[in-house]
């Protein structure tokens, strides 16, 4: 008996995502992720570009995480101008960037996952069965907003964040309000991310390489070199010598492996397994009261360790606020000239790894750029995961499909990332 | 009234203004970015009373701002309730300070147009609860042009207080009883005003006129025939390459005044608002009525309003021109159009 | 002291339709106070809002003979007259005016009168009519042209047959239907079946700018005096009265200085208007 | 008395997303109180985003992001024009094709080896397949007229795009011009309603939400010549676009 399970259009994710599952005689052959959205030719349209346009445009990959994208551009450009940026403009940019997270991984979790633990079809019937947790949801969403909004100007592709630092200074009095209502958002959290440990996901592991950011002293965002939990440890510009690009018929999205062709994940899981140690104190206490230990193994963990993340960033929040209002002046920019360079940027976006590596002219125009995001590394890992997570479903339940949906969706991929990307050889 | 003259020190001024922020708002000139901008003044250290040139946005902002609320409204199963907005305005008493004599001018020529047949209440109102303390310039940027417009750099009515610095002092000029009566309960703040402080401040006025008169210009209240004879002078189509029909300088002439109406209302259709705002003539929209004809489409007509608005309908309207020389539009122009040269050009024609 | 820019509110006391996008709103208002107040000349208008949706100008139409109402024959075209044609008998209004200057009835008294009217043009022009019929003695001949584009676009058909008891009605069609016997052309046409005395008769034209055009053409051809020839122009208009500057062309106000202009008055305008046959 | 403000019944509406990077159905999120709001004077029935998906033939309103790469979506953007009263096009992808965004007015139908096998590589705004009843311009969309927008919807009101130009906008907030300062603003040809953020926050306006009415590209391009403001070249390109479709 052979019969392929044809999964179309994945709801409830960032983009469109059609997953088959080949199944003959009770073996499961393959598992195909297939990005089946319009690839944007981002870095063909980079090409020729003024250097200071690369951010605007890179932002526009997602509208979900496009912070950490303008972010990324802007530092990958002064890393090939050879730039240093004040440290008070990477401290507003971290906030930016947090900011950025606390929203998606919100996006993912309330709006997305919650839904399946509750057995309905979107957060509108959650606001039936629990209206105060949405609403709550819905508050703390609109702070981490808020703080894109207020620091970077908008609250979608931020406009302050500009090659050199910021575009302009945060007021002294926009940094006290955001502080003010950090003491209730803290509060807030708390029911909001007990929902998640409370909520059930399905029970399935597998090990895998996990590979995120280290800077062995923090979780960082925009800075560190590369670590792997089977002992990896790179440069982010070594990028290109770790990490290979696959074309799959089937998709619009490139997928990468390891140079052994090993497949590997990122995201919040991979964070939290590698850098758990530096989480906040309040975060960790979480970990105890339900009595979870990291390393874990399962994907589904990746949505604990998010809402563990919600924690520890509003806390950090605190920590960088504080640093900050302390200041009397705001040291914002740094003039420069444009050059020819070559320079890589690896960030942490809310759903993992994330490169940009832009090559410069004398001019400062782009002459060669390629992007990588967290959900293209991870589509090989999801096929994996699908092939195993099938096999144990087998005979099991006789909704394969929505189990399916689950485990696409704790990745929480973003495809309108994945599928912009195309570079000629 | 007799003009009544008095001085104070810069101290005092200080001293008075903080007095009279109990009763009053103060609105006054400080420095935003790169710009001078008339602000609400919470903290009198950031008042800066000598700035060159003029604030970005002229004072018509206190009388006719942006946007106002003209009333609000509650819709019932069958009743409307209103609420004039006006109500709230008759509370406000405020302080204007540091306006300088061209946009005093540009406020009487406000008060032409607002105040005549009909009134426009919300315009009046604000001007009544509203003391003006001018204050003469010191240099001028090289866009005035007043003198050639008779509205500075001395201005005889429009004010309540008018200042000049003269060294460490500034003379007052008492210019309405309202502005008597302010500081009639200050009297030990101030002094009379000795004769040589006077003449100071006359002779610094010469200085600045002999500086803008140093422009070769006529004066544009004798412009009126030549504007009328020059209508479809090749000038408006040189112009009409260049402009943009961007509007900013509608936005900044103080004697621009047009409006564009309309209601906003919640989702429920309960509560709404009539709402005004400035418009701009050079927009397309500013004259397209629901059939989608637009009544000026050639941007050269557009241009040709604005100008002659100022030197000509005006006069008919309400008997003088409405230019002040306060050369904003000059300066914000992104094309760098010039309504000097535009006047110089036609007046050389003659 | 009033504020002129609050309606009085007014209910709509009745309504019917004239043609499929136009429709005679009665309305009254709702302060016995405000019925009293309100007196208007022929040819002036209103500031009408529905509130929540805006406010616009309207000529009024009629009621020039009535105690407790007037009447306005709306067109439907955008925001505001749509959500007026969805609201039923009873619904509340608000109502500004009445606003502008009206036809020059002083100087029409002993005067025959010629009345040009195309399209809803005719609304303004009604008022004169009835005035006409209240003092038929005051006036010499008067004689009223009306085009519509067809037959089914004629506005207060109804009432056709009791004007021509006192005046001279002609009317035609841009085009004709089965059941059309009269004329079909423009307005313009109607000029070959009357008789005017161009120096004793005073000329009111209200109608779409083109229409306008080519009557004041005409009228001057046959030699009217400028100082005869009246017309009631449209712009834009948002307050009414003579301070948002919409409806300016050339710097007059035409919600303050009209609608109603003799022609002299917009002969020398600078900016070209088509309505006044330059 | 009956009802004379009546609001007619819940209409139903659909949001639907072509490629596009979902940013301008982020802003409607990030609504969030009065999307709920909103939520309850409509009956959202599909939006893939969301979760939702009932069954419906008919739709009332149809908001469309992203823009059209694919014979699919072409399919795809035709199906929602058959099944919907008012279409809107939300965003630059939907309006324009991302032209204004992406700085991208040359580029149409290229050819290149793309993932999934596809040769050729194309993004058109919606209305070059359908009739658009309404554009939300902006890269993303401004969430204050998307709810404008809503209301007007709802009430049965013309929506009006804003008549200022960025350029006007920003004047109103005080600021001081960029273009003075050296910089190659396009605030004075785009079409305001964003409140002039980028200005405001000390940034050149890249002309996201498209052309302001009578938009006069020449002269913007000599005013920077004149300053000595070296042109960009999308300007260039742009004032090429808009003579080819005159
Ligand atoms: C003095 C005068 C008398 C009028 N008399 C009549 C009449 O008797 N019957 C009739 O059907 N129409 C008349 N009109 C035209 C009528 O005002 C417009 O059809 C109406 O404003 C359309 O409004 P709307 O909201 O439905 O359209 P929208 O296009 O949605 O209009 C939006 C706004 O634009 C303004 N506007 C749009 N078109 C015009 C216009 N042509 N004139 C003035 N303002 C406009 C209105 O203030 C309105 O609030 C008259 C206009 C004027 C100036
Ligand atoms: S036209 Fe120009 S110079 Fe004259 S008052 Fe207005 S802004 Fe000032
Ligand atoms: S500021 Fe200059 S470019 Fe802009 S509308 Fe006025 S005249 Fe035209
Ligand atoms: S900065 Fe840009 S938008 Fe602002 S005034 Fe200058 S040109 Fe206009």
């Amino acid at each position: 008996m052979e019969k392929i399970i044809e999964i179309k259009r994945i709801p409830r994710i960032e983009g469109h995502l059609d997953f088959d599952v080949k199944i003959t005689n009770n073996q499961v052959l393959y598992a195909h992720a297939k990005a089946v959205e319009g690839t944007r030719i981002l870095e063909k349209i980079l090409i020729g570009k003024n250097y200071w346009e690369v951010p605007e445009i890179t932002s526009r990959m997602c509208g979900v995480c496009h912070a950490i994208h303008k972010l990324t551009a802007v530092q990958a450009i002064e890393n090939a101008f050879n730039l240093e940026v004040p440290e008070d403009a990477i401290l507003i940019r971290k906030l930016i960037a947090i900011g950025g997270h606390i929203q998606s991984h919100l996006l993912h979790l309330h709006f997305f996952v919650l839904p399946d633990c509750f057995d309905v079809e979107s957060i509108l019937d959650l606001i039936n069965i629990n209206r105060e947790l949405v609403l709550k949801v819905i508050k703390l969403k609109k702070f981490s907003n808020d703080i894109i909004e207020r620091l970077g100007g908008t609250m979608v592709h931020p406009i302050v964040p500009i090659v050199g630092g910021l575009s302009r200074p945060p007021r002294k009095s926009t940094l006290l309000r955001i502080k003010e209502n950090l003491n209730e958002m803290k509060k807030l959290a708390i029911p909001i991310v007990d929902a998640i440990f409370n909520a059930r996901f399905p029970k399935f592991e597998r090990r895998t390489n996990y590979i995120a950011l280290c800077d062995e002293k923090s979780i960082p965002l925009l800075n560190g070199f590369i670590a792997s939990s089977n002992g990896l440890k790179f440069k982010p510009s070594e990028y290109l010598k770790y990490f290979i690009r696959k074309k799959e018929s089937y998709s619009t999205a490139l997928h990468y492996l390891l140079m052994n062709d090993e497949s590997y994940m990122v995201g919040a899981l991979s964070r939290l397994n590698i850098n758990f140690r530096y989480l906040t104190d309040q975060a960790k206490e979480f970990c105890k009261k339900y009595n979870i230990k990291f390393p874990m193994y399962s994907p589904f963990a990746n949505n604990i360790a998010q809402a563990l993340e919600i924690i520890h960033f509003l806390n950090e929040t605190e920590e960088i606020l504080a640093n900050l209002i302390g200041k009397k002046q705001i040291d914002y920019y740094t003039n420069f000239i444009p050059k020819a360079g070559d320079g890589v940027a690896a960030t942490e976006a809310p759903r993992g790894l994330l490169i940009h590596h832009y090559r410069t002219d004398r001019d400062g125009r782009v002459v060669w750029a390629n992007i990588i995001t967290p959900t293209a590394q991870n589509l090989k890992n999801m096929e994996i995961d699908g092939i195993n997570f099938v096999k144990a479903l087998l005979g099991k339940t006789n909704n394969i499909k929505k189990e399916v949906e689950k485990l696409v969706r704790s990745y929480d991929p973003c495809i309108s990332c994945a599928a912009r990307f195309y570079r000629e050889e | 009234m007799l003009t009544k003259f008095l001085i104070i020190s810069k101290q005092n001024l200080i001293h008075l203004l903080e007095k009279l922020s109990k009763k009053f708002v103060i609105f006054g000139p400080k420095k935003q970015n790169g710009n001078i901008i008339i602000d609400k003044i919470n903290d009198l250290s950031h008042l800066v009373l000598e700035y060159e040139g003029r604030s970005l946005i002229p004072p018509k902002k206190f009388f006719l701002p942006p946007t106002e609320v003209l009333f609000e409204y509650e819709i019932e199963k069958d009743n409307i309730k209103i609420w004039d907005k006006l109500v709230e305005l008759k509370k406000q008493k405020r302080i204007l300070i540091g306006i300088k004599p061209c946009d005093i001018s540009s406020l009487n020529i406000l008060d032409k147009v607002f105040i005549r047949e009909f009134h426009d209440p919300y315009v009046t109102t604000r001007r009544q609860n509203t003391i003006i303390v001018g204050i003469t310039c010191e240099t001028i940027v090289d866009t005035c042009f007043c003198v050639f417009t008779d509205s500075g750099p001395l201005v005889r009515e429009g004010f309540d207080l008018l200042l000049t610095r003269i060294d460490e002092s500034y003379l007052v000029e008492v210019g309405s009883e309202k502005g008597g009566q302010l500081i009639s309960k200050f009297d030990e703040l101030f002094q009379p005003a000795p004769q040589e402080f006077i003449r100071a401040r006359e002779e610094k006025m010469e200085s600045l006129i002999e500086k803008i008169s140093s422009l070769v210009l006529p004066n544009f209240s004798e412009m009126y025939d030549i504007m009328v004879k020059n209508f479809h002078h090749e000038i408006w189509k040189e112009l009409s390459n260049q402009c943009l029909s961007c509007g900013k300088c509608n936005f900044v002439c103080p004697t621009c005044y047009c409006f564009d109406v309309y209601d906003d209302v919640d989702l429920l259709l309960k509560h709404g608002k009539r709402i005004r705002r400035w418009d701009s003539c050079h927009f397309l929209s500013f004259t397209r009525v629901a059939s989608g004809e637009v009544f000026r489409k050639e941007r050269e007509t557009r241009i040709k309003q604005r100008i002659y608005h100022k030197l000509v309908y005006s006069v008919n309207d309400i008997g003088v021109i409405s230019c002040v020389g306060c050369g904003r539009c000059i300066n914000v122009c992104p094309a760098g159009i010039d309504i000097r040269e535009i006047v110089r050009e036609l007046w050389r024609g003659e | 002291m009033e504020n002129p820019y609050i309606p009085k509110l007014a209910i709509i006391k009745d309504y019917r339709d004239e043609t499929p996008d136009t429709r005679t709103f009665q309305v009254r208002f709702k302060d016995l106070e405000d019925i009293k107040k309100f007196k208007f000349n022929p040819g002036q208008f209103v500031e009408l809002t529905v509130f929540g949706y805006g406010e616009a100008p309207f000529s009024i139409s009629g009621g020039i003979d009535k105690e407790d109402y007037f009447e306005l024959t709306i067109r439907k075209m955008g925001t505001v007259t749509s959500a007026l044609f969805r609201m039923q008998r009873g619904s509340i209004i608000g109502i500004r005016g009445p606003l502008g200057r009206g036809w020059p009835i002083e100087k029409m008294l002993g005067k025959d009168i010629l009345i040009i009217g195309g399209g809803i043009g005719i609304a303004p022009l009604r008022p004169v009519i009835h005035y006409i019929k209240l003092h038929r003695e005051k006036f010499g001949k008067v004689i009223l042209m009306y085009g519509a584009r067809t037959p089914k676009d004629l506005l207060y058909k109804y009432e056709f047959d009791d004007w021509a008891k006192f005046i001279e009605v002609h009317l035609t069609v841009d085009c004709g239907d089965e059941t059309w016997k009269g004329r079909v052309g423009v307005v313009t046409v109607l000029f070959d079946e009357i008789e005017v005395i161009p120096e004793k008769t005073i000329a009111l034209q209200c109608g779409p700018p083109i229409m306008m055009h080519f009557v004041t053409k005409m009228l001057k051809k046959i030699g009217f005096p400028d100082e005869n020839i009246y017309l009631s122009l449209e712009r834009l208009m948002k307050c009414g009265m003579g301070f948002c500057g919409k409806c300016t062309i050339s710097g007059t106000y035409v919600c303050r200085h009209g609608p109603v202009f003799c022609y002299t008055e917009v002969r020398g305008f600078l900016e070209k208007i088509p309505e006044a046959g330059e | 008395m009956k009802m004379s403000y009546e609001r007619n019944t819940k209409p139903k509406v659909g949001i639907f997303t072509l490629s596009s990077c979902e940013g301008c159905i982020v802003q409607i999120l990030n609504l969030e109180e009065t999307l709920l709001e909103i939520l309850e004077h409509i009956d959202l029935v599909d939006c893939r985003v969301l979760g939702v998906k009932h069954v419906y033939d008919k739709l009332d309103i149809a908001f469309v992001e992203g823009c059209v790469m694919s014979k699919e979506e072409e399919e795809e953007i035709k199906k929602i024009r058959e099944k919907t009263k008012i279409l809107v096009a939300l965003g630059d992808c939907a309006c324009s094709g991302g032209k204004f965004m992406m700085k991208d007015f040359e580029i149409s139908e290229l050819r290149v080896s793309l993932p999934g096998g596809r040769e050729v590589f194309r993004a058109d705004p919606i209305d070059k397949f359908v009739k658009v009843n309404y554009y939300l311009r902006g890269c993303p969309i401004n969430r204050e007229e998307f709810v404008e927008l809503v209301k007007d919807l709802l009430l049965l009101r013309l929506f009006k795009e804003s008549p200022l130009s960025v350029c006007s906008e920003c004047i109103l907030r005080e600021q001081e011009c960029l273009i003075d300062q050296g910089y190659p603003c396009l605030g004075p040809i785009t079409r305001g309603g964003c409140n002039a953020v980028c200005p405001y926050n000390n940034k050149i306006c890249y002309g996201c939400r498209g052309l302001s009415e009578d938009a006069n590209i020449d002269s913007l391009i000599n005013i920077f010549k004149r300053r000595g403001i070296p042109v960009p070249p999308y300007l260039l390109s742009l004032k090429k676009l808009v003579i080819s479709k005159r």
